[in-house]
């Protein structure tokens, strides 16, 4: 099993480019495929392939003991999750929209996440809750939400966030293989739906083999000198579009994606934001008391003589609007974080 | 006893609801065609139409007064139009006008219509418990009002639903819940998630009682539903209904139905409650001229509320930061503070 | 049949769990008179005492093997040490010490012996969906292992017992659900929380075999355990069980019981399932001096196991810091960054 | 109704002193009394009076069609709170600890927050939702949080923290008569319980009248001006008392207790680091995404010029221990915030 293989098998593999979904559900096949115990549950993941086609295929493969459609009974599945891992086995469990975490939210928090701290490390619970996350298609407040501040706040689970094909593979064969629950948010503009194009960034090359890519280690996909940009999902793609716009103003923005809530890797950021002194954090999630705030908080604690300016963008702390004008108020754009960045510079 | 005037009334509302969905299928996939973007188009976002769902909407909603509270799920048109709730604005709302019902802010999930009493909830069973809490307050109010939750039976097993029944029944309140059994949810068939084929069986362990209405006629859901809305009005306590109904299109717009077979997509479309219901008012001597009256009627209230709506106004970006609240703190900071209002 | 063996071992199991019970309370009572301070003594916290709970923990668990699962609510003890869990480490756990069962982070709320399979949870019913899952992962594994979840009466209204009914039921999973019916939650009789008298009436909405106990009579539970347990290991799926069993103390320590009639006090401690299990036993020729024997050691063990736990020694403070992962990531970054842990 | 009134009644009522529970009571039965649409439903609050006294002796005043047990099905009584609510009563539900959220949270966000935006401001949700919060008692994981910043992550909810029973029944008033649903957060610890002994702070004067406290506006417990320590709830007292140690070395701490996360008094605390330049955040939340985080942020975002250095302390992401010495060790104390001071201090 290869970790950050990416060099390795660069060259055979560049040619084979991949959506998010595929990279996704590929580490889940063999993961399948290569561990009995491995299986997973979810509404409409069997026939219908996961509404955001994060099971496509898998039916087919592996059959309905392994790829099991469940009732619209979020407590008791994904409890069942916590019961069967707990026993030994390694389930992935799919809430289908991440906004409906509150219909079950004691089996996450008070069960799947708790229960390897307060049985003192006796018990693991190694399994990976995959949730679809994200607005931009006019899905309104109940159905729009990243909550990544909600499920990071909550300690005893890992939390991924993917934004590329390459990372979603390597992220998803190490959720499966960590013995810790793993809440993997996948934000559904990034999967290369049909049926909603995601930018051109999320699609990548990605080697066939396994890999795995360890929590922890943000990805900074743009060096520069003088702002740092931090953000995470859709917004890394939103980021890297807008710091293409600020070269032509001879502004050069470090683009980090945190890849990883929990493990958070503070050293990038403290790293970055010693060299260029000014930080902007980029967030689809609700603005205060969540992601935003951290991340300029570790800034503050860490390199607080070196920081001349900080500021952010994210959910102006209200519930995600239907209508159009009215959404893209609200989620941060590309002209957002490039307005923001100048400011920062000036 | 349902008389021929209720019976013209419901076949309006469902015509109403049939034609209102079909023409919302055409604007809905205006600017998504060829290739099918859900964002793109004059309304974005999901969009789940009931049609095979009339009669139930129909059939409850006959025994309802303005002060009598319903909620519905996320596939709500025909339970919204069977209660009265403002066609125009409901329409403006889904087009994400300034005047739409919620202001744009709700969208096809969420219509609120306090004016009738009338909200919906995305997120599977949840409006039970509202339902509840209006039963609850009609009664400690002291009026005759009754509350009505629909769900669909893919809702059956979700907590929120089971408890409701058991809080309704332990203080008697007037409640009734309306199980639409359209026999699937999403791309999951019934009996792959549940045991019990007739989900009014859930009563039976909350000694409540429990009545399936075994097809789509409308005239027996309305019998069916009077029964129980009398029950709650008189103080004597909630009953759960299922409904035999059909899923005639895609769960959502954009479903291709790969997992459905043939026949039952077939079948679906074969029973059409509309044309049973105009069979059962020709029967009580109701011409067809008039319901070719009724039917034009409901066309055209469609067509004024569908030409209204794309008149309205787009709201104002700058109306997202309203209404987090009803009574907004007097400080800034609530939103973001110094950067609040990120954009 | 429940032979005479396993009727002395469930007297034996009954006889521990009482008196560890009682021991508890004089531990529990150190540093806490006169003035009771939940937070002083060598046990704090809540501490819930199931005395009168005795015949449902053993009746169920004579049937169960180490490999077979139990879930315990937050009223544990007798199911636990009816499971076989390691006593002396169970009550270094209560007493907060670093040999615990969960070295000191859980107490008495969170017992977790993976030796033979046992979990707890606090949050009413939560301990059902992991039932449900350990069972599921039999059938997976093609073991006949079964799973068994207890909850209060209290609890047959919270969503996550409801719902794991119909999982159980839809994949005919080997899991037996026992409600332990001791007429109160807290303070709240049962029939203010719901109609339904006899909880296992909550079965028949899933289609489910439902059988209630009308009394604590040990002999009379394990043989409906018996049959549920077999029924399940043999892959005829789940069962409800309620057992009517008595709450001899207050709902936890502290408790002075004012809402509660004086009859009601009275009543509960006059029937005493253990003695009526002596008389059992007697009845089919055990001894008395047999019957003292059993009771000796049982409270030996007790003894025993008090006097070890409180000479293990407490936690360092450093250990609140480890076990939140198994597998803990490489960086310090994740509790709290540079500032991580806190004081 | 008297608004702030403190001055006015404090001659007549200073020998008045109660405990934060009866502070509480008394509010309620206050707007009970003097509204028939107000009622209040909860597990036990009814002939036990709430576990943690939060509904003594409203039972006898008021029956039980006005005081209502209710089963051990949260989403069913919170989502009836909402929808009464919504049929223009102003019920109070309780939620006996906070930690049992996860299993109504749908309930509590998407629809007791999220309605009034959803419904374009057409529907209000007058509610008060009550729930105890707070560990020091050795209750372990699964009662012993407080979750501040979950809560006040979430947009839609008005969220309350009061220290001291003036407090506790002026916001009370407050929450009540606010057309918008409150989370109203009493700390175990300051209740005054005969079982659970308080600090000396909380137990305060408080008059008979009633009289509201509004949001969003902190309180400078204490004025200081070489150290800004923002907190609230139970470390309000620790803070208060770790100030007066620090006293005598010399060191003049200025302590601010928020009363309210929503709305956050920005300004208070900008002011206050505006001066000392030093600013510690003491919480009994978890530490990452959550209360400290926020407030550091915002203080950079304000202040960052005058800031010289910031610290926090809270739970340190792990779930809360059973065990005396490991809660002792998670939970920040008076030493350890006295330390902090110092530390920043030099
Ligand atoms: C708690 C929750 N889980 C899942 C969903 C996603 N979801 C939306 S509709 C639906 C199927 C509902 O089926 P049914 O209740 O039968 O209603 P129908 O769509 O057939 O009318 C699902 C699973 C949701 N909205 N809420
Ligand atoms: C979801 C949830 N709500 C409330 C509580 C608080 N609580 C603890 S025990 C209890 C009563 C339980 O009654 P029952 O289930 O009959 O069990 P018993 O205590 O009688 O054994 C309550 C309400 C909880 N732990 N979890
Ligand atoms: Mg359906
Ligand atoms: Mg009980």
């Amino acid at each position: 099993m290869a970790t950050e293989s990416r060099d390795v098998t660069e060259a055979a593999e560049t040619e084979r480019e991949l959506t998010m979904s595929r990279a996704m559900v590929e580490a889940i096949a063999w993961e399948m495929r290569n561990d009995e115990d491995v299986f997973i549950m979810g509404e409409d993941i069997a026939d219908y392939g996961g509404i955001f086609s994060s099971t496509t295929g898998l039916l087919d493969e592996f059959g309905r003991d392994r790829v099991m459609d469940v009732p619209i009974s979020e407590t008791a599945y994904l409890g069942a999750a916590v019961g069967a891992a707990q026993a030994g086995m390694r389930p992935i469990a799919e809430l289908m929209f991440v906004d409906f975490f509150g219909v079950a939210m004691d089996q996450i928090y008070n069960n799947m996440a708790k229960n390897t701290y307060m049985s003192g490390g006796t018990m693991s619970v190694p399994m990976v809750l995959t949730t679809a996350v994200g607005g931009t298609y006019n899905d309104a407040g109940q159905h729009s939400q990243t909550l990544y501040g909600t499920f990071a706040h909550l300690p005893g689970m890992k939390v991924v966030v993917p934004s590329t094909a390459y990372d979603a593979k390597g992220l998803m064969h190490s959720a499966i293989r960590d013995d810790d629950p793993v809440v993997y948010m996948f934000h559904k503009r990034l999967m290369g739906l049909g049926w909603m194009p995601s930018p051109s960034g999320p699609k990548t090359a990605v080697p066939k083999d396994d890999y795995t890519i360890p929590f922890g280690e943000a990805d900074v996909k743009r060096v520069g000198d003088d702002v740092t940009v931090v953000t995470l999902g859709l917004h890394v793609h939103r980021a890297m579009e807008a710091a293409s716009q600020l070269e032509d103003d001879g502004i050069d923005a470090e683009v980090i994606d945190l890849r990883t809530l929990v493990p958070l890797d503070t050293d990038t950021i403290l790293d970055s934001v010693r060299k260029t002194g000014t930080l902007l954090v980029v967030d689809e999630d609700y603005q205060s008391f969540g992601v935003t705030g951290e991340i300029i908080a570790r800034a503050a604690e860490g390199a607080l003589d070196d920081l001349s300016a900080v500021e952010r963008l994210a959910i102006p702390d209200v519930p995600i609007p239907y209508a159009r004008p009215l959404e893209d108020e609200v989620i941060p754009g590309t002209d957002d974080i490039a307005a923001a960045v100048r400011d920062l510079h000036e | 006893m349902v008389g021929v005037n209720k019976l013209k009334t419901m076949y309006e509302q469902m015509v109403t609801a049939r034609h209102y969905e079909e023409r919302l299928v055409d604007e809905y996939l205006v600017g998504k065609e060829p290739a099918f973007d859900i964002s793109a188009g004059p309304i974005p976002g999901e969009l789940h139409l009931a049609a095979g769902h009339e009669a139930s909407g129909a059939g409850v909603c006959i025994h309802l007064r303005n002060d009598d509270t319903v909620t519905g799920p996320h596939r709500p048109h025909h339970i919204a139009i069977a209660k009265g709730v403002d066609l125009k604005r409901m329409t403006a709302e889904i087009f994400g006008r300034e005047t739409g019902l919620c202001r744009g802010k709700g969208g096809h999930m969420h219509l609120f219509d306090p004016d009738v009493n009338f909200a919906c909830s995305g997120i599977i069973a949840q409006g039970c418990p509202p339902a509840v809490g209006a039963a609850l307050a009609a009664k400690k109010r002291n009026t005759d009002a009754v509350a009505v939750a629909f769900l669909g039976e893919g809702a059956i097993d979700q907590g929120g639903f089971l408890e409701s029944l058991n809080l309704a029944a332990v203080h008697d309140l007037p409640v009734v819940f309306v199980i639409e059994d359209n026999d699937w949810a999403i791309s999951m068939p019934k009996d792959r998630v549940t045991d019990v084929a007739d989900g009014s069986k859930r009563a039976w362990g909350f000694d409540l009682p429990g009545v399936r209405v075994d097809s789509d006629d409308a005239l027996a859901v309305a019998e069916v539903a009077g029964e129980a809305v009398m029950r709650a009005r008189d103080g004597n306590g909630p009953t759960l209904i299922e409904v035999q109904v059909h899923r005639r299109m895609g769960h959502f717009m954009g479903d291709a139905e790969a997992y459905r077979p043939e026949a039952d997509i077939e079948r679906a479309k074969q029973r059409d409650s509309i044309d049973r219901l105009a069979d059962d008012l020709r029967s009580h001597g109701v011409t067809d001229d008039d319901i070719d009256e009724i039917r034009e009627r409901a066309h055209e209230r469609v067509e004024d509320a569908i030409t209204w709506a794309k008149k309205q106004p787009e709201p104002d970006p700058e109306e997202a930061y309203e209404n987090v609240f009803t009574n907004p703190p007097a400080t800034a900071a609530t939103d973001g503070g110094e950067n609040g209002g990120a954009n």
